[in-house]
C-alpha cells in the first residue's frame, strides 16, 4: 500500500525556446548615464556579432512560471527521504544560506585589497583549524572544488612529497569497492592503478594488501568506512603496511558523516584526505554542486600545499602567503568555493563539536535501524557491522526477475527517493541505503515499509514492479535511445 | 539539536529494534586505538541569531559599500532577483544529480536549456553541464585536446588569466603534457603571432589556448588564432571570463573547444567561488567533453523527456579511463546562469555588454592606455597604481588590478574595469584621481620636482 | 483535451500535531547573559501556565519538509493563470519582496525617534503623492489594511463631512452588483443600504436611482467599473444627481486596474474611495492577505482623515501630526500596512507612469480576447463593452446540468483556477473572469480552450464534469458537512 | 516593460482576432470627459538595480545598527529564518483566499494548523483565521460581544494599548455602542477593580476590555475581572499585544473572547505592519465570530481535507447583516506566525519567554520603577525620558517610549522592554545611562544644584 502519496495535477511547461516571441521582456537596465559607444566603431565591425540566434526572449513572469513549474517536476530533501549512499542527503539548514549572502561576503571579490578582506580570511582559517581538529590532521587546504578536485590535489600532494625524497614512484593501490573518481584521478596523477580485492566480509585483505605493496607503490587509496559502509577493522594495520614500505595513505572522506567526533583519520594513519562539505558538512546539493573538497594533511605534505596559504601577522593580521617554494601549484584561480566553505562553517558552529558528534551516532543508528528492519526481505552480502549506511543485493529479487533498478523505480512510486543503485561494484545488484542522520523514525518506517511492499509485489505482479514508476508525470525515461543519438541542444524544429 | 529529528523516546525505541542499550555499542566494533576519547575541541552549538551575527561581523570587516573597478576575471554585475528566488526553491536546492530521470525532469529540463544557451553564445554545437570554474574549465579542455589529437604539448598566450595559466600547468604536471606559454604583441596587448607560430612550428601541439576578451581586456582575433592552430594540426580553444561580452563579441566559432568563465551571469563574487565553468566544443568531439551532458529523449508514454547521458566518458563508468574524474561539479550556480540569461534574453544581453563598453570606454577617455586595440569592459592604463588605489580609497571606492603581480613589465600598469554598475559619479571620480597621481614617469618627476 | 497538467505524485502530510515527539527540537536560543529568573517567583504560582497541552514539538527539516509538502497542494499566481474576476490576480513581483525586507525598512519600530524614521515617511509621503496622481483626487490616508477596511474609512470620511454640516443622513445607496464589503460597511457606519436595481444592459439606471436620491441620502457606493466589468457610461450625470441633492459618492476602487493612466475617478466626480494595493498594485495575496487600502478623497474630506497625518516641517523633515480635531480618528494602530505600502511603490516605480498606462491597456485587451473567444460558447448577460473583466453566464450549461461551480471544478484538472463563482449576484450563475495584464496570448489560448472543451465535455458526458476534479489529490471536497458540524481545531485522538 | 508577457506581434494578433486597430479602442466608448488625456505625471519605470537602491538609501535614512528598547505592542524578536523560507514560496505567497479547496489544501491546513495553536495557546475553543492587527481586532470583539449579549456598553481599561483604545472608539462611534474608559491602580498599574465595579453597575454593559501584560507591561488578574464582568452578565474580552508572554502566563480562559496582536511571532515591526489580529472564543460563540474560518471534512473519497466554512457569518454571503465587512486578513503573515510557532514547538516558546523575562527583570534591578507588581518584558520607570533617550542615542541606543504622550499623570515615566534580542552589554549601558540621567525630581535637584 503507498502510504506516502498522492497523485496531483503538475503543470506542463514548454522549453524557455518554444515560449520566446521577438520583443518580450523580463529586464530592464538602468539608464545609461554616459554617452553610448558605436560598438562596431569601438571593436571594429568584424569583432560584433549578430543577435544571438535562438535565445529567449521572455518576460518576467514567464521566467517565474517557467522555473517554478519545472521545479515542481523534481523530487528533494525538503520533500522528504534522499537515501542515496555514499552521497550523504542530508538536510540543508536554510540559515546557511542566509548566511552565505551576506553581503559583505557575498560580495566581496577576490582581489579587493586584503585589508579589506579580514573578515572572509578569518572565516577561512577558522574553518581550516575545525577541519584539522575533526580529521586529526595538521593542516589544510579548502582551495578544492568538490571530493574529485581534493582527490586530485591530495594525490598530486603525496607524489609532491614522494619526488622531494626523490622517486614519484608508480602505482596507486585501490580496493576494487573505491568509488569511480579514484581510479579517474589516479590517472591524472600519472599513476598506474592496481586494483585490490576486498575479502568475503568486504574489508581489504591484509594479506593480499601485504603482496602488493612494493617500493613502485606511491600509496593507497582507501575509503574508510568503505563504500559498504563498513570500517576497516585493520585500518591501523594497513596504514602502518604501507608507511613501512615508504608509501602513502590517502583516504577519501566522503563517509565522515560516520566518523565525526568519534574516530579522526589522523589518529589512525591516514597521511592525507579529502572532505565533502556537500556530504558531511550538509552544503547543498544543487541538482548535481556546487561542492568543496577540502583537503587535509599530515605535517610532513604541508610544504606542498596549492598557494596562496594563509598567513597571520603579529599584529593578528591575514595574509595570503604565496611564496610557496614547494606547492603543488593552485589547483584553481583564487580561494575555493568560498561561498560553500561559509555555509559549512556555520553547520559546524550550529552543531558544535557535542552535536556533530550526536549528529554521527544518529546517521549510524538510522542506518542500523533500516539495516535490522530490512534485513529480513533483502540479501546481505556483507554482515560486518554497518557504520552509516548499508548496502543490500538483489540476489533473491533478481530470481523472481526484478532487478535493483527496478526496485528503485518502484520506490519513486511510494514516494522515496531510490537508494544508489549498483554501486559499489563488488556488490551484485547493490542497493546502498544511507539515510544520514536528518531522518525521523517515521520517515525510516514509511521507507522500510515500501521496500518491504515492493519486495512482495515482485512475488505476485512483478510485471508492475517492471514498469514502474507508475505515478510520476514522466514514465520510465528511455536512457538508451538518449545515447544511441545525442540530442544535446534545442534547435527550431524548421531545422530539426 | 535542531537539525536531529528525534526524540530521546524515539532513539529508544530505534535501539529497542536493534536490541542494544545505547548507540554507543554501534561504535563498540572500532578499534580501540582509532577511537577518539575526547571531545571535539569546537565550541558548544550555536542559536540561528548567534550565527547570523558573527558571519555580519566577518562581512562587516570585508569592504562594505565600496565602488570597486576590479575585475580580472571576476565582474560585478547586477544579480536580477530572479535568480535567487528560483535556486532557493528547495526543488532545486536541495536535490542531487538527476540520475532518476523521472523525479528529475526539472533539472534536467534546466540543464537542457543551459546547454542550448551556452551552445547559442559561444557559437558551438554542443556544451557540457558545468565545470568547477573556467580555471578547471582550460586544463580540462587541453586534455581534451590532447585526447582528440594524439598529440602532447600546449601553448597557452600569456594573455590568458594568470591564475588560469597556474592552473593549467598544475593540472598538466603530470599527464606528459607540456605547457608553454606564448607571448603578446607589447604595442596591442594581444597574442603575437608570431611568437605562435614560432613555437607551435616546433610540432606535437595539441591545443594552443587564448582568452578572449584577454586578461587585459583586448579582443583578439579568433579567426587568425584558429588558422595558424589548424594549419599545423592543433586545436584552438578560446577561453573567457567575461560571459557578459559575448552578449556583443562575435562569438569564437572558428575555436574547437571554447572553456569559459559565467561567473559574469549573476553569480556573486563571494570571495572567488563557488562560480560555473563550461566546456562548448563542436559536435564530433562530443564523446570526449568532460562533465555532465543531458540529452532529449523519450519516456515510455512517447512524452518528451531528458536525462544524463553518454556516461560512458564518466569516472562512474570508466574509472582509469574517464575523461576526467569530475564528479561533483556546479549545478546550482549554472542554474544561475540560466536564470539570467533568461531574463536578460536576446535583446537584453546586448543591451547589457553595450552598458558595460559604453562605461569602460567613457572611463578610458583622457587614461594613458597601456594598450592600442579593441577593448570591452577592460583595459590597461599606465599609472602608480598602489599610490592612485590609496587615493582611491579615500573616496571609498576600490581601485583596478596592479598587474606588476603577474606581469613584471608591466610594473606601473593598472587593469581597470567598468560594468554597468559603475555611476558616472564613481567614473568621473576615478579619472580626478588618475589625473592627480599621472604615472609613474610624471610622479617621479614630480618627486624629483619636490627634491629639488 | 487536458493540455495543459499531468498528473504526479505528491507527498501526504500529517498534521504537525501528528508529528509531534515530545522532546524534539527545532530552535535554539543564545544562552542567557544574564542570571535566569524564576518565573513563579516573579510572576506569582498563579500567572504561570502549565506546558502548552498539545503544542507540537518538531525539529527543523520536519517543519521545512511540512511546509514544503502542503504547498505543493495549492495552486498559484507562480503556476499559472488565476482569473478570479474582481480580485486583479496578477504577478507579484519578487523585487518587491526584496525590498520590503530591506533592514532598515522592515526593522523600524513605529515608535523610533521621527529623526530616525525620516526614510519610512517619505516612502509614505512619495506614495500618497503618487495615489492622488493616479485617482485625481486631493489627499490620500495609507491607513486602512484593506478594502473593506478603507471603506469603512471612507464612509466614516463621509459621515463626518455631512455631519459637520449638520446632518450625517441616514441611508446608502448601493447598486445590487456591489461586492458583498459595501453593504457590511455601511451597517458599520450605522447607514440604512438601498439597494439599486441595475438595468438591463447592467448599469446603474439613472431614472431608478434618481427616484433614491432623496435628502435622507448620505451617498451612493459605486464600484466603476462595476463588478460586470462595465464602465459606468453615465457616471458623472450620476455623480451630478448625488452631489445636486448634497450627497456624496463613494466608489469601489476593486477595479481601479481598468483604469490606471486612463481615467480618473476624481475627474468624474467622485469624492472619496478606496484602491486594493493587493489588487492593481500586485502586492501578493498570500493566501488571503495582507493587503493595504488607502482612501483617497477630495479637499473637502481631507480635515476627517485618520490621524496621524504627514507634515512636512520646512527644514524637509518630515513628522507625524496628531493634532487633527476634526479628525474620525484611527482605524487602526500605527500608520497602515507599511510593508505592503513599500511593495506598492516598488511596483508603482517599476512600471512608471507610461507602464502603469500600458499595464491597464494589456488588462482590457486580455479581458476582451478571452470575451471574444468564450463568446460563442457562454451565454453573456450583459454584452456592454468590457474594462478589465467579462462575465458569462452558465444558463446555456444549466440546460444541460452543469452549473457555474461545476465547470469551476473541471478547469482545476485543466491546469487552472477557477473564475470567480457565482458573484456578482445580478448574473445567474455567473462566470466572472479577470485575466489581468500579466498573461500572455499563449496562457489565455489554453484557458479558453479548456473552457471550450469543457462546454462540450457538458454535451457529451456532463456526469463526468459534475464529479470534477479528478486529478487532485484532493477530490470535491464537502463543505455542507464541514459547516453541518465545524470541525476547526485539531484534538488528539483519543479526545475526539 | 518587464512585467508584461506579451511581444507587440501577440498584442497585434490578439487585436485581430478582436477586428480592432489599437488598444486604444478598447476605451473609445468612456465618455471623453472621464478620460485622462495627459500621460500621469509619475517618473517613467525603473530596473530593478535603481528600485533597490532606492529603498535601500530610505532605509539607510531610517535607524540602522540601533539596540532597542521600544516595545509597546511592538517587540524586537528574533525571525527563525525558516520563516520567510516557507513564506517566500511562490504556492502560499501568490495564492488567493482559498475558496477552492482543492487546489487550496496547503493554504488551509496550514490555516487549521494555525486555529490550533491559537487555542492550545489562549486556552480558547475556537479562533478565526486573522484579523487586520490586535488593535482592530478589539472593536471586532467589542462588536461580538454586543451581538452576544444584546447589550450595547463597552468599558475599556485604561491599561489597554492606547492605539488600541483609539481604534476601539473609532469603530464604535456610528455604533450605538458607547465605550467608556476604567482607571488603574496608582501603585500596580493594574486594572482598578472598584472602578470597573462602579461603571459596570450602571448596567447594559456587553464587554469589559483587559490586557495583559497589559500596556505598563503588568500582568493582571483575568480571573477576577472575569468573575466581576460575568457577575453583571457582560462578557470579559482580554487583549495581548505580547504573544511571547503566552508561553509562560497563564492563558486567559475566564475570558470570553480573547483579541491580540501576533506580531510577536516572527513578523518583523515594519514600522508598524502588516501585522497579524487574531480573535479567539468559547465554541458556543462561534457563530458570531468575524473573519475566516476553516473547518475539517472529507473529499468524495473519503480524505481528510479541509476547507473554508460558516460562511453564512460573513460579508459576502449575509452582506449588511454580516459579523464583520472584513474580507482581506492576513493570512501570509498568520503563516508567519505559524511557522514561528512550529520551530520554538512547546519547550522553545517557554524557553523563549523565560529569556524575556529575565532579560527585563535584569534589566529593572536597581531601577525606578513607578508599579509594583508582577510583569513580562515590559515595566515602566521614573526618569527624565527625553535626557535618558537622548544620552541612550549617542550609544547608538533607542531608549523606551516616553508615557506622558499616552498619559499626562505619567509624564516622567518612560516604558522600557527587553526581549530576547537585548545583550546584557546594552543592559548595562542602559542602567549606566538611566543612572546619569536619574529622575525628574533628582535632575530638579541637580539643576538647583548647579544653580546655587
Ligand atoms: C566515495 C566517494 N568518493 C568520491 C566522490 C567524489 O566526490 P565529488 O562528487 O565531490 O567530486 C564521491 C561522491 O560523489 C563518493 O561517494
Ligand atoms: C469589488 C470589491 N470590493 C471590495 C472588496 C474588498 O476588499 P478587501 O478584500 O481588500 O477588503 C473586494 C475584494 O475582495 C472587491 O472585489
Amino acid at each position: 500500500m503507498i502510504k506516502k502519496t498522492r497523485p496531483h495535477i503538475t503543470q506542463n511547461e514548454p522549453l524557455l525556446f518554444e515560449i520566446s516571441s521577438p520583443g518580450k521582456k523580463g529586464y530592464q537596465l538602468p539608464e545609461l548615464d554616459v554617452p553610448a559607444v558605436d560598438a562596431t566603431k569601438a571593436l571594429g565591425a568584424g569583432n560584433v556579432r549578430e543577435q544571438i540566434e535562438g535565445f529567449p526572449e521572455v518576460s518576467e513572469v514567464e521566467v517565474i512560471r517557467h522555473y517554478t513549474r519545472l521545479s515542481t517536476w523534481n523530487y528533494a530533501i525538503d520533500l522528504g527521504l534522499y537515501p542515496l549512499g555514499s552521497c550523504t542527503m542530508k538536510y540543508n539548514p536554510r540559515i546557511n544560506e542566509t548566511v552565505a549572502r551576506t553581503e559583505g561576503l557575498a560580495w566581496a571579490h577576490p582581489y579587493q585589497p586584503e585589508e579589506l578582506s579580514q573578515g572572509a580570511m578569518e572565516i577561512t582559517a577558522v574553518l581550516e583549524d575545525m577541519l584539522a581538529e575533526i580529521t586529526g590532521m595538521d593542516a589544510v587546504t579548502l582551495q578544492p572544488a568538490a571530493g574529485a578536485h581534493g582527490e586530485m590535489t591530495g594525490i598530486f600532494l603525496m607524489r609532491a612529497l614522494l619526488q622531494s625524497q626523490g622517486n614519484p614512484r608508480k602505482t596507486l593501490l585501490i580496493p576494487d569497492s573505491a568509488h569511480g573518481t579514484n581510479p579517474a584521478t589516479a590517472t591524472m596523477a600519472g599513476y598506474a592503478v592496481q586494483n585490490i580485492k576486498s575479502n568475503d566480509r568486504g574489508f581489504v585483505d591484509l594479506d593480499v594488501l601485504a603482496k602488493y605493496v612494493t617500493e613502485d607503490v606511491a600509496g593507497l587509496m582507501i575509503t574508510n568506512p568503505s563504500t559498504i559502509g563498513v570500517f576497516e577493522e585493520n585500518i591501523t594495520k594497513i596504514t602502518d603496511l604501507l608507511h613501512s614500505k615508504g608509501a602513502l595513505v590517502y583516504m577519501d572522506g566522503a563517509n565522515m558523516n560516520a566518523l565525526v567526533g568519534m574516530a579522526r583519520p589522523g589518529d589512525f594513519g591516514i597521511d592525507v584526505m579529502h572532505l565533502n562539505l556537500h556530504k558531511t558538512f550538509s552544503t547543498p546539493h544543487g541538482g548535481g554542486g556546487p561542492g568543496a573538497g577540502p583537503v587535509a594533511v599530515k605535517k610532513a605534505l604541508e610544504p606542498f600545499l596549492p598557494t596562496p596559504r594563509l598567513r597571520r601577522s603579529q599584529e593578528n593580521r591575514w595574509s595570503w602567503d604565496y611564496d610557496r617554494p614547494q606547492t603543488i601549484g593552485r589547483v584553481r584561480a583564487f580561494y575555493g568555493n568560498f561561498g560553500v566553505l561559509v555555509r559549512a562553517l556555520a553547520y559546524i558552529m550550529a552543531h558544535g563539536g557535542d552535536g556533530l558528534r550526536r549528529a554521527t551516532m544518529d546517521a549510524v543508528l538510522n542506518a542500523n535501524y533500516l539495516r535490522k528492519l530490512l534485513e529480513p526481505y533483502f540479501d546481505l552480502p556483507y554482515n560486518a557491522p554497518s557504520m552509516h549506511e548499508c548496502v543490500f543485493s538483489d540476489t533473491r529479487q533478481v530470481k523472481q526477475g526484478a532487478r535493483t533498478g527496478d526496485m528503485a523505480k518502484r520506490l519513486i512510486d511510494y514516494g522515496f527517493h531510490p537508494y544508489t543503485v549498483s554501486f559499489p561494484l563488488i556488490v551484485p545488484g547493490a542497493l546502498m541505503i544511507e539515510p544520514t542522520e536528518t531522518e525521523g523514525k517515521r520517515e525510516l518506517d514509511l521507507f522500510a515499509d515500501a521496500l518491504i511492499s515492493i519486495a512482495k509485489e515482485i512475488e505476485d505482479d512483478v510485471e508492475h514492479v517492471l514498469k514502474a514508476p507508475h505515478l510520476t508525470r514522466t514514465s520510465r525515461v528511455d536512457e538508451t535511445a538518449a545515447a544511441r543519438k545525442p540530442i544535446v541542444r534545442w534547435k527550431p524544429s524548421a531545422e530539426a | 539539536m535542531r537539525y536531529l529529528p528525534k526524540s530521546e523516546s524515539e532513539r529508544r525505541e530505534m535501539l529497542d529494534v536493534l536490541g542494544l542499550d545505547s548507540i554507543e555499542d554501534l561504535f563498540s566494533h572500532l578499534p580501540e586505538e582509532t577511537k577518539l576519547n575526547r571531545p571535539l575541541n569546537i565550541a558548544p552549538g550555536k542559536s540561528e541569531y548567534e550565527i547570523v551575527e558573527y558571519f555580519r561581523a566577518r562581512g562587516n570587516e570585508n569592504a562594505m559599500n565600496y565602488a570597486s573597478f576590479l575585475g580580472a576575471g571576476v565582474y560585478n554585475h547586477y544579480r536580477p532577483v530572479m535568480v535567487d528566488t528560483i535556486v532557493s526553491r528547495g526543488e532545486f536546492l536541495t536535490s542531487y544529480t538527476p540520475y532518476q530521470a523521472e523525479i528529475s525532469q526539472g533539472t534536467l529540463t534546466t540543464i537542457f536549456e543551459f546547454q542550448t544557451m551556452m551552445c547559442q553564445l559561444t557559437g558551438m554545437d554542443v556544451a557540457n553541464a558545468s565545470m568547477y570554474d573556467g580555471s578547471s574549465a582550460v586544463p580540462e579542455a587541453a586534455m581534451m585536446a590532447v585526447r582528440v589529437t594524439g598529440r602532447n604539448r600546449v601553448l597557452v598566450s600569456r594573455t590568458v588569466h594568470p591564475e588560469y595559466r597556474e592552473v593549467l600547468r598544475t593540472y598538466a604536471q603530470h599527464q606528459g603534457m607540456p605547457v608553454a606559454d606564448f607571448g603578446y604583441v607589447d604595442g596591442t596587448g594581444a597574442v603575437d603571432l608570431a611568437d605562435l607560430e614560432a613555437q607551435i612550428s616546433a610540432g606535437d601541439v595539441a591545443a594552443v589556448v587564448i582568452q578572449t576578451p584577454n586578461f587585459f581586456g583586448m579582443v583578439e582575433d579568433v579567426k587568425t588564432a584558429a588558422d595558424l592552430a589548424h594549419k599545423h594540426g592543433a586545436l584552438l580553444v578560446v577561453a573567457f571570463t567575461e560571459a557578459v561580452s559575448l552578449g556583443l563579441l562575435a562569438p569564437p566559432r572558428e575555436a574547437d573547444i571554447v572553456a569559459g568563465e559565467l561567473q559574469s551571469f549573476a553569480i556573486s563574487p563571494s570571495y572567488g567561488g563557488p562560480y560555473a565553468g563550461i566546456i562548448a566544443t563542436k559536435e564530433k568531439y562530443i564523446r570526449q567533453l568532460p562533465g555532465r551532458i543531458v540529452g532529449e529523449t523519450k519516456d515510455t508514454h512517447g512524452n518528451r523527456a531528458f536525462c544524463l547521458t553518454l556516461a560512458t566518458r564518466e569516472q562512474h563508468i570508466r574509472r582509469e579511463k574517464a575523461t576526467s574524474n569530475i564528479c561533483t561539479n556546479q549545478a546550482l550556480i549554472a542554474l544561475m546562469a540560466t536564470v539570467f540569461m533568461s531574463v536578460y534574453g536576446k535583446e537584453g544581453l546586448r543591451e547589457l555588454a553595450e552598458q558595460n563598453l559604453a562605461k569602460a570606454h567613457y572611463l578610458s577617455e583622457d587614461m594613458d592606455l597601456r594598450f592600442r586595440g579593441p577593448f570591452f569592459n577592460e583595459f590597461v592604463i599606465r599609472t602608480e597604481p598602489e599610490a592612485l588605489n590609496a587615493e582611491l580609497l579615500k573616496h571609498n571606492i576600490i581601485g583596478g588590478l596592479p598587474l606588476g603581480r603577474f606581469y613584471p613589465e608591466l610594473e606601473g600598469c593598472m587593469l581597470v574595469c567598468a560594468t554597468e554598475m559603475a555611476k558616472r559619479a564613481h567614473l568621473d571620480q576615478f579619472k580626478k584621481c588618475a589625473d592627480a597621481v599621472g604615472q609613474p614617469a610624471m610622479a617621479a618627476a614630480r618627486n624629483e620636482g619636490a627634491r629639488a
